[in-house]
């Protein structure tokens, strides 16, 4: 407990953690600060490709492991699974809708890319290890919630159901393609190939995140600015819950897999964190009666703060202590 | 100069929507649009800024210039896409040159 | 389709005047507004580009869809803002589809 | 509020002609202009977009209020340009404030 | 003296300033040259952020010194302060009207926060030390200068006077902000903080500066280019004679705190700084009908240029002389 | 020749070819991954800046040279030549119209500086030296074959002929400024210069050089599903012949000039490279009826493909044969 104290208090005074708080501040006071959108998403495309060829230099190293694939299974299921879970909480526990609620649960069971960034900056600086292809897994993750959410709703009559382009965009989104991409040339390219651009890809990628992290928080700010509104108890009380609910998942498919204490902790990151790129712009197409303050507030405003400041530690603590770390 | 009459149609829709919406202006006959960024707006579901977003949020404006026999058509394939997205539609009245393009 | 008699006022004006002017449209009722980059003009003041700009520098384009009967209180609160600055107003005539937006 | 009438000029030409587009506005006594970013289209010539884009590709669109007597020497001047060129020009009746500025 | 122009000559062919020059030249040949408006403020982010962070991270080693307090209230007070010796300055040597010449007088008690960081590098490179807290003191000294101005015009009955939102416009301008912001974050994180995010602060920065200044150039080109006939004589004489008594005002407020060497050259660069970005926005809101092509000739054709070829050296000698580094 | 074909393999496992590779298939297959425009201008003015500088500080270690100025003729000689050879084969292998055949041959006989940028990377990583001033070279070739091209078609009767606007406009393009400009700075500045920002101009280039080739595979990709229609056999045959030819006459002119192995090898993917930024601008602007998709598919989808993947290694090994290195 006094560990997980620490960590978390360390955790937050990270440069990291504050220029997110930075950000968000800023933005909540109505400064005119903010990164040009060009900024944001070339910002966004380093640091997957950069975590992408990472964790493909590391699986070339380490060797293909036999875990791999049931870890990309159970990535895929807890992905799927995690939204009934959600959608259930969601109608206890607030009033929305059952197509906001479908749309809510589809970000949960979804995963932010940038939360797993930051678990892994955490883990590289407390020096524990984690398996490469944790990155193949989250790439994994992102779109069966989609499909569990519009299968949600379809069962109410509702929704527009999937078509083909809706299908290609989920699958082929950009931020896919770049993550899996990137795993696959560091795959291929090994040690090797991370030599020739570790100067690019691992020295400045803190200070790159950090700057990420100051957009992040005024995006995030001027969204809570916008939307208080939205924010019930019962929905905040979600936003908070929720991603502990989705972590004990994870933790239970990563004992299940035997991964060793960093890689639980990612795969508890990946359940507990909640998309708020990919997912919002699929349910703007297929759901687009459901509204979108709603899930971007959460996701955004409130899950990601906390999984990054309390959550991130919190679930670091509890993989060591159940895998024996 | 010799200008002909035509239709200015601008509609401004969620940038999720492009695609879709230009494939049905091609189907639709359509032999030309001009799609313009939007930096920001408000409507009935609150205002927003494409300031440091990741992800393909916010609209844009897609600029239709079209022979006025055509509008009709044009106005209910276009319909289809936006019924059920946030977005406006504004049709106006214009001349152009060189009416062989349209 | 059914479409509706309706106004397009396209004001450009600096970006430094933008979250003014928006704050004049809400007071005066509009219900909703778009705004466009510009990526550079020419006027009595000069020739200017936006290339390689820091500072909140340049133009924006705001159009604005409103029914006939609001034109005048709208172009009356913009006036109040663009008075002292500079920047264009047009308004032209449109048809729009979905009037209970308007 | 008092209007004035006016023209509203909307050419969408290749980004590699905006510049002797605008000497040639110049040139015919236009006052003032507005240029803004086009992010993709389509046309006789294919579709296009300008993401990712290193050189100066794709289209611009210059939108031009003057005073309606002065059309046909801005139409003229305009279409010397276009001529061999691809791109589209519109003319839109409009209504301006402060018509000293035109 | 020889050994200004020496330190004259040896920061004449250093890329940075060249790079000025080539984006100057290429303006005025008028090559179609260009950064993006995306990139041009992506970097100057990455600037105020490094340069705020390196702040904090060196206040938190040497401790607060009391005289933080002093240099911050001396930076308001010349910020103050110039803009009444500008505008007196103004009407004498030149035929300015009242608005124009207070709106210029405005830019030269503000900072040019490029010509601060150009600064710290020749300094930097020199290996002489200056108090981390002047970022606080340049944050410090961005606005009181705009009120001066609209002080000075309130006495003749015009200007449009402040309203809240410019107020909150000026004070939390998105400049301030992030230096701010950056300078409280890395006196939080320390030098621990500081190793985290070295590789991206550090070492490509005054490469970053080469490229930022490569634009500056191209713009203060275009301006240059497009606003010959604002240049009188007077009005030049004016944009090199200013910088000069500012840095002399400067001087002497960095000996009555007792600065050190470096740390009085950089209080001396600040006054003698003519502000490009916060400033000619407020101006455009509250002083309209004032000419924007005379400021900005001004500030960024004339004056940036002479604080970044001769300036420089010229206030680090002085800096040296008087305070006996 | 089995040096060649190692060498092209490792080439071809290369996180520059992968990354290339990725944005090709993503385009290809629908993705929506993009690099936004700015982002990609940020990068290639980085490259530029940096290949310039570097080159330039390479030339002031080893000082200038003689063959310099032979170097400089030679290039605008091969610039100017190699469309007319382009211009016949066109005509021989292909069915293009006059102008078509025209506008293409302007862009062989022009350069790919990203073409020249990989070259570079692999002769260093090869530890093979070049000539520094290749770069001046590269410059000098971009604009030559423009005039070559638009005197073909002016004895046809046809084209528009050149306005003193369109001279600035070539001579002055963006891309040979700045790749001149940071040559003339590291000239000046030399290793001294080098060593202040060798860590943002050295260490990134290789990650960042990835990235943009990941963005010239989307553009690639993204052209070659619009225009697969305008690639008939003919013209296929020639974006592959052609540079191949162009690098035989680039290594004629390379021993003439006794060149290094390096400097060979560079000046022969110089000739065999086909420009796709400055020369289709002014052939939009000259040569408007020429139908843009032609030269933009051909030099961007087909020879830059090959250059990069067989043609550097092939080039190399036979610059490597031919100079005896
Ligand atoms: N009356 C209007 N005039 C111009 N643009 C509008 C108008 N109403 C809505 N929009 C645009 O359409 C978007 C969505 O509108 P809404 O569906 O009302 O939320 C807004 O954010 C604006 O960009
Ligand atoms: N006649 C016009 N047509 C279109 N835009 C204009 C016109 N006049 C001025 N503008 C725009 O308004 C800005 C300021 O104009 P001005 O106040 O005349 O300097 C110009 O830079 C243009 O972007
Ligand atoms: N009917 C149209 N309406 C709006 N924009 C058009 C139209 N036709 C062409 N354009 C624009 O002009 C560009 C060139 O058209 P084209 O010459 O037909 O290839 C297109 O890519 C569009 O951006
Ligand atoms: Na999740
Ligand atoms: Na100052
Ligand atoms: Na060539």
């Amino acid at each position: 407990m006094t560990d997980i104290l620490t960590l978390a208090g360390q955790n937050l005074i990270s440069p990291i953690i504050l220029s997110f708080a930075l950000g968000l501040l800023a933005a909540m006071a109505r400064s005119d600060l903010s990164v040009p959108e060009a900024i944001a998403k070339g910002m966004s495309i380093y640091l997957l490709f950069a975590i992408g060829f990472k964790g493909g230099a590391s699986l070339a190293e380490h060797g293909v492991d036999a875990r791999l694939v049931f870890a990309l299974i159970a990535g895929v299921l807890l992905s799927a699974a995690i939204p009934f879970v959600a959608f259930a909480m969601l109608r206890v526990m607030t009033g929305l809708s059952t197509l906001d609620a479908a749309a809510v649960a589809a970000h949960y069971g979804s995963i932010s890319i940038v939360t797993f960034v930051a678990a892994t900056s955490v883990l590289t600086s407390q020096g524990i290890a984690y398996e490469g292809y944790m990155v193949a897994v989250a790439a994994a993750m992102e779109a069966p919630a989609i499909l569990s959410a519009l299968w949600l709703i379809s069962r109410q009559g509702a929704g527009r159901g999937m078509d083909a382009g809706l299908w290609r965009e989920i699958l082929l989104n950009g931020s896919i393609v770049l993550l899996l991409g990137a795993f696959v040339i560091g795959a291929a390219t090994g040690q090797e190939g991370l030599a020739e651009i570790d100067a690019f890809i691992t020295a400045p990628f803190k200070g790159v995140l950090c700057l990420f992290l100051l957009d992040m928080g005024l995006v995030a700010g001027r969204g809570l600015r916008s939307a208080r509104g939205v924010l019930t108890p019962g929905v905040l009380g979600f936003g908070v819950l929720m991603p502990v609910v989705g972590s004990l998942m994870g933790m239970a498919a990563a004992l299940a897999l035997g991964l060793s204490p960093g890689g639980a902790a990612i795969l508890m990151v990946l359940s507990a964190s909640a998309s708020y790129i990919a997912v919002p712009a699929a349910m703007r197409v297929a759901l687009p009666e459901a509204n979108p303050s709603i899930y971007l507030t959460l996701a955004l405003g409130v899950t990601f703060p906390f999984n990054l400041t309390l959550g991130i530690p919190i679930y670091l603590a509890l993989a060591t202590a159940v895998t024996g770390g | 100069m010799q200008t002909h009459q035509a239709k200015r149609v601008e509609i401004i829709i969620e940038a999720v929507m492009e695609r879709r919406l230009t494939e049905v202006l091609v189907e639709a006959g359509v032999t030309g649009f001009t799609v313009l960024p939007v930096s920001g707006g408000s409507g009935r579901s609150g205002q927003w800024t494409r300031e440091g977003q990741v992800g393909r949020s916010g609209m844009v404006a897609v600029v239709c210039l079209i022979r006025p026999d055509r509008l009709e058509g044009l106005l209910q394939a276009v319909f289809r896409v936006v019924n059920r997205h946030i977005g406006v539609v504004s049709v106006t009245d214009c001349e152009v040159l060189r009416a062989e393009r349209f």
